[in-house]
């Protein structure tokens, strides 16, 4: 193989899959402070796509203006979704354990019931927005980087960081660290559990409106576009170990070189199935992920 | 009773390690068929360990566990179960949203095939923990003690020639402790030998003709409990600690 | 459910029970005589079609709770048992001119073999890392499949899917140009299945699964090991699916790949359990019975002017069945069977 | 494109079955049934052909509905497929039971179309092929099952015939050909078809890859196409997928000496055109199954009717798939006429001599519509158009070229477009 073709795949599976990471984000702190697996992970980055498109193609705004509508809106939802949807079956089962299957299928509603209103209100029809900045691409050595991938790889790694920061720093991030610990033992020690449920949930979902808004200049949007992200975010996160926030960015990078330097030698479709292949052999082997605690 | 006095279980220089930490030392030591054996000792003292390697929870990373003269170190739960030797956890694991007897009936399948000949065995076992009347209440709604009794009673079910029971009255009142007793003793009565890791001192003075006390993965003491407790080693490690605190 | 609840356990609530259980019964049995009359007394060929794929989801839902309502684990990937069963079924006929329903047995049986590959590593994982590990594995069959043309000689013809050729009416190559032989076929498969999970209600296997759905440490106390016998209701299940994607096969005379083992029909079998009542002989007969329709109707009447609608409603269902019926339909249809048995009791 | 898109009409006549008799009766309904990918990820398709079949029923309606049949109004019922073939076998039934339909159109996926006209043909009753490409469909010997579209054969053998004639006219052409298609049934039966076409003309494949559906990112795949040097690119995707490829591709500034050639599917669909910028699909060749060009000639009061209609009802204008809905409603007015009857066997005898040369029916660009005795339009056929200065014009078949047009072969580099 050309070592400058390897270069170049390298160079591409790095910034996709540095987005799939950011991504995957919210995904693995959801997982990670609620033990619930968000299937309707993909559906809400497409709300954050269309809420981009829309306010683009009804206010003018540039998508990468809108990071300032669609963050808060998604935090809201998230945060909405958690308090009303999920939070009564926390209730019914008294104690603050979600039973992770019952959850799962709850967001698996939420899921069908997002893609197919957005289906409703926006049609079947592919959109795209388009930002109005000029960007070439930045050129490393011979290869020549796509800003606006570059842009979404760069807003993952700070996300990432200030995600663990902000977990680190503050009041509202040691709870919700100690609340990811030992939920039981924090609500105890006074933490308002429900509180910092809804706010998590919250957090996780505002970076797909973060993401919905960087992507939205280079992804074509439809109301199923959620699945395209759905089970690479699963693959991702289970890859760099569930709850961790580096390891999915860890992962994310993984999933991106291995699908890019597998598909000089395979088909994309053969490719698709290796990956496949890896989260499981990763689930069996190390089912704690590469960043793990287990 | 005290047994027949042939050995039922050997124990011999078990260890195992986990990361840096010796949990358990050449562990040695014998039970005699039909006697109420207590395993003492502080917390992390390595009591559990032994106990779910004998169980076959965890691997002996050296020695040999004799069980009628077979030695069973590193067979699987299921197996230790099929041969005879049933256990109860710590913290009571009922299959919820089974009824009791539906509870009592899981383990009967090692020894019958059955199903009424078990469904028979197991209203027998609930009416001798007291549990008739409630045999198609569903676990859920029972009380912790009732669970805790169930628990014994599903061991039971598997018809074991030895029971090994982990702390079988914690967080009991005293009436409900002094029902368990009575229980433990009903069921060495029925033949069945008995290996007990338990904490509250009268419980031990009140079944156990032997006891054996382990300290940092050793065997410290051996012999009966109103010897051992007179032994200073075993004063300094048990009782200057966890007794003394509990107490 | 009810057979379950029948079960004379405790003196004192044996009066109760077998009220009840009589009660569950005679639904059973007048339930048992509709389905026989049906097709006789509404022979109207559409409704008979709709009612062959009611059950084929009961029965499809019903293999799938043999392991999963079980032992409490949510397969996503029971799929790829079906598309085996179904590709089993159509090439073995096209290719080698077998008998369909020797094919289904075939198909049963690979299905299993299958299933005891992907489930002695899948199983020791728990909660929705076993899901997520079998979405993967019949993702990757799928997608596998859906790019093969020929497979050590085998035309899987990829994407594209593969027909039944036709015959004509003929019991031995299992077409029919009527509706009702595919009816009673199916009938009795969902019969049998229901028998078989009855059997398993009161089995060795059936109080195993159900312990290690209640606690695995404790079931390998009870001399249970979780392994084995999940492998062996995965394998029976398995089997089941298979047979239920070679009679799929055989009534729609067409297998594809992206349809029959794609996440969205494992999804349906898994929807259809839990929201019926899984872990019960008759809460995933419940749930097709009243999902199907709903997605049909639904589909029928608002599909065309309001796309995806029906999908909305049934994601609501999904939702407000997980929140206020924890365990299924099949729950309150309990209650209500018990009350008229006390009252009728009492009358 | 053809190959996605289906047309299926099911013409039932509720009711009112005395109609076939000369006895004067009330004006009747004829009910007509499609079965239409209305939602999942065909959605778009599903939804702009039911908009063209509608418009054209009402069109039909309010000149007075089916003459023959003392003015009997044609009633359209949908079933959503879901791309899914045992769903579209179900509501086939359900049309062809309850609603007891005429005929059944349908259904754009070949998934789908397969199965479900197989249902047709066991209750003797019409169906139309819309979209559904695969060669296979109308060689099955079903007299009730016919197509008014392309064969797959026929998108990939008009897709190697343009780029010959364009050598010939020039004396340049490509020599190597790179395949890059959708792994799903349409994009791969496509890809089957050049391979074995591309072969017997003496063109070099030098690359052959599928990816699955919904990507993100096509960068890799890029690369092997930069890599592998063809002289030209022939894709097949679905819009998602175009869009991405096309802005990669001019991200990536991917030269292709001889340029794009894709063959319907996202490059039919005016949403794509929507949402892609005209600079990424500039000197574009896409096999169309609509030839606007050629209808500059004949314009029908109903085309503008039509295109206004569309426009209104969907915010872009109109496609392949709205005039394949069109084109299949006027073909069973066109039937039905000359049954005077709604009865399915009588309808089906007018469909097997349907004959037409003039008229709306040929809205979709065909000279003339007749069917074989497999039921296949023998006289479908698409153009190749080129997008040129932001619109696709017509340049294969010759003939079909407006005057001022003239293919840019071969294309230029991205570097050197303005």
């Amino acid at each position: 193989m050309d070592p400058l073709i390897l270069g170049f795949a390298v160079v591409n599976g790095l910034l996709i899959g540095g987005i799939y990471g950011g991504v995957a984000l919210g995904l693995s702190l959801i997982f990670g402070v609620l033990r619930v697996v968000n299937f309707a992970h993909g559906s809400l980055l497409m709300v954050g796509l269309y809420t981009a498109y829309w306010l683009q193609a009804l206010a003018g705004i540039d998508p990468y203006a809108s990071v300032i509508f669609t963050v808060p809106l998604l935090f809201c939802m998230g945060y909405f979704i958690q308090r009303v949807i999920i939070a009564p079956l926390i209730w019914r089962e008294s104690a603050l354990v979600v039973e992770p299957l019952s959850a799962l299928l709850l967001t698996a509603g939420v899921y069908l019931v997002i893609d197919n209103l957005a289906l409703m209100a926006f049609g079947p029809d592919v959109r795209s927005a388009s930002t109005s900045l000029d960007m070439p691409p930045i050129m490393l050595g011979p290869i020549p980087v796509n800003m606006q991938r570059f842009i979404g790889f760069s807003a993952a790694i700070l996300a990432a960081i200030g995600l663990v920061v902000w977990l680190r720093q503050t009041r509202m991030g040691r709870a919700i660290r100690a609340t990811a610990q030992n939920r039981d033992a924090a609500a105890l020690s006074g933490i308002d559990v429900p509180m910092i449920y809804a706010v998590t949930f919250g957090v996780g979902t505002a970076l797909l409106g973060l993401f919905g808004s960087l992507l939205a200049t280079f992804i074509p949007i439809t109301p199923n576009v959620g699945l395209s992200f759905g089970i690479r975010s699963f693959i991702v996160v289970v890859l760099g170990g569930i709850g961790s926030i580096p390891g999915s960015i860890l992962g994310g990078l993984v999933i991106g070189v291995f699908e890019a330097i597998a598909s000089q030698f395979v088909p994309a479709t053969s490719a698709a199935i290796l990956s496949l292949g890896l989260f499981i052999l990763i689930l069996l082997v190390r089912p704690g992920g590469l960043m793990g605690k287990l | 009773m005290s047994g027949d006095g042939t050995p039922l279980l050997q124990v011999r220089g078990i260890s195992k390690r986990f990361g840096g930490l010796q949990a358990v030392h050449d562990l040695s030591f014998d039970l005699r068929r039909g006697e109420i054996l207590a395993l003492l000792g502080p917390n992390g003292a390595g009591k559990t360990t032994a106990f779910n390697m004998i169980a076959g929870y965890f691997r002996t990373d050296q020695g040999r566990i004799l069980f009628e003269g077979r030695d069973i170190a590193g067979r699987k739960p299921w197996d230790i179960c099929r041969i005879g030797i049933a256990r109860t956890f710590q913290l009571s694991k009922p299959f919820s949203d089974l009824t009791v007897a539906e509870n009592l009936m899981v383990g009967g399948f090692v020894r019958r095939s059955e199903i009424d000949e078990i469904r028979a065995k197991a209203l027998e076992i609930a009416d001798f923990l007291g549990m008739g009347h409630q045999a198609a209440t569903e676990v859920q709604h029972l009380t912790a003690f009732d669970r805790r009794k169930l628990e014994l009673g599903r061991a039971l079910s598997t018809e074991p020639k030895l029971l090994l029971m982990d702390e079988v009255v914690a967080g009991a009142t005293p009436s409900e402790a002094q029902e368990m007793v009575e229980l433990v003793r009903r069921i060495r009565d029925r033949g069945v030998t008995i290996l007990i890791v338990e904490h509250v001192m009268k419980v031990i003075m009140a079944l156990s003709e032997r006891v054996i006390v382990m300290e940092s993965g050793r065997l410290i003491a051996n012999g009966k409990p109103k010897d051992v407790v007179r032994q200073p080693e075993v004063l300094k490690a048990y009782f200057g600690e966890g007794y003394a605190a509990r107490a | 459910m009810a057979l379950r609840i029948s079960k004379n356990m405790g003196a004192p609530q044996l009066a109760t029970k077998s009220g009840y259980g009589r009660m569950a019964t005679l639904l059973v049995v007048a339930a048992g005589v509709v389905a026989l009359a049906l097709p006789i007394a509404m022979p109207d060929p559409y409704f008979v079609h709709s009612c062959i794929v009611v059950l084929l989801f009961a029965y499809m839902a019903t293999s799938w709770n043999f392991v999963c309502g079980y032992v409490g684990q949510l397969s996503i990937g029971h799929a790829m048992f079906a598309g085996v069963g179904g590709y089993a079924t159509v090439l073995i006929f096209s290719r080698l001119g077998i008998s369909p329903w020797l094919g289904m047995l075939v198909g049963g049986v690979l299905a299993a073999m299958l299933s005891v590959v992907v489930g002695y590593p899948t199983f020791r994982l728990k909660g929705p890392y076993f899901a997520l590990t079998t979405i993967a594995f019949a993702e990757m069959i799928r997608i596998w499949v859906e790019n093969t043309d020929t497979f050590l000689g085998i035309p899987l013809n990829g994407a594209a899917g593969i027909t039944v050729p036709l015959v004509g009416e003929s019991w031995v190559a299992f077409q029919f140009n009527g509706k009702t032989p595919y009816y009673y076929v199916i009938l009795v498969m969902l019969v049998l299945a229901l028998l078989a999970t009855w059997r398993l209600e009161r089995s060795k296997l059936g109080f195993y699964l159900k312990a290690i759905r209640g606690d695995r440490d404790a079931a390998e106390a009870l001399g249970i090991s979780p392994a084995r016998y999940q492998l062996v209701a995965l394998a029976i299940s398995a089997f089941m699916t298979g047979v239920g994607g070679g009679f799929y096969a055989q009534f729609f005379r067409y297998v594809n790949a992206d349809r029959l083992i794609g996440v969205e029909f494992s999804i349906d079998l898994a929807l259809m359990s839990i929201i019926g009542g899984q872990g019960t002989v008759f809460g995933p007969l419940l749930g097709a019975v009243l999902l199907t329709p709903i997605a049909e109707i639904t589909r029928g009447h608002l599909g065309g002017v309001l796309p995806g609608l029906h999908i909305v409603i049934y994601g609501i269902i999904l939702i407000l069945a997980v929140l206020y019926l924890p365990k299924g339909l099949i729950d309150p249809l309990r209650s209500i069977l018990s009350r008229l048995s006390k009252n009728g009791r009492s009358a | 494109m053809t190959h996605s898109i289906s047309r299926r009409g099911v013409l039932g006549i509720a009711a009112t079955m005395a109609l076939g008799s000369k006895a004067f009766a009330q004006p009747a309904e004829v009910v007509i049934g499609w079965i239409l990918p209305l939602t999942g990820v065909s959605a778009s398709v599903g939804q702009q052909t039911r908009v063209g079949a509608q418009i054209a029923t009402d069109q039909i309606n309010a000149a007075g509905g089916i003459k023959s049949l003392g003015g009997a109004r044609i009633r359209l019922v949908f079933g959503d497929s879901q791309s899914k073939p045992d769903i579209g076998v179900s509501e086939t039934e359900r049309l062809i039971q309850r609603e007891n339909v005429a005929a059944v159109a349908g259904a754009f996926n070949s998934a789908v179309t397969f199965p479900a006209s197989e249902v047709a043909q066991r209750y003797k009753t019409p169906w139309l092929t819309m979209g559904a490409v695969k060669d296979e469909i109308t060689e099955r010997g079903f007299e009730y099952v016919f197509r008014l579209n392309n064969k797959a054969i026929y998108d990939a053998r008009e897709q190697i015939d343009a780029m010959d004639f364009f050598k010939k006219e020039t004396g340049k052409g490509p020599k190597t050909l790179a395949m890059f298609y959708e792994g799903s049934d349409w994009g791969r039966s496509h890809a089957a078809n050049v391979r074995k076409l591309a072969k017997e003309r003496g063109y070099d494949v030098v690359l052959d890859e599928a990816a699955p559906p919904n990507q993100v990112d096509f960068s890799s795949q890029l690369l092997k196409i930069r890599a592998a040097k063809p002289d030209a690119l022939i894709v097949a995707f679905y819009t998602p997928d175009q869009l991405l490829l096309s802005r990669q591709m001019m991200e990536q500034r991917l030269d292709l000496p001889y340029g794009v050639h894709s063959v319907g599917g996202g490059t039919e669909d005016p949403a794509f055109y929507k949402a892609i910028s005209p600079r990424a699909v500039a000197y574009y060749f896409v096999q169309e199954d609509r030839q606007v060009d050629a209808l500059q000639g004949v314009r029908y009061p109903e085309y503008d009717d039509l295109e206004k209609k569309f426009r209104e009802l969907l915010g872009y204008n109109m496609s392949a798939y709205g005039a394949q809905g069109f084109a299949t409603m006027y073909v069973l007015k066109d039937a039905l006429e000359r049954a005077a009857s709604s009865d399915r066997d009588k309808l089906r005898d007018a469909l097997a001599k349907t004959d037409i040369t003039s008229g709306p029916a040929l809205y979709v660009g065909y000279q003339r519509i007749k069917f074989d005795e497999h039921g296949q339009n023998t006289f479908a056929h698409g153009a190749i158009s080129q997008n040129l200065d932001g619109q696709r014009r017509t340049v294969w078949p010759a003939e079909s070229r407006a005057k001022d047009i003239k293919p840019i072969w071969p294309v230029p580099a991205f570097g050197a477009r303005s």
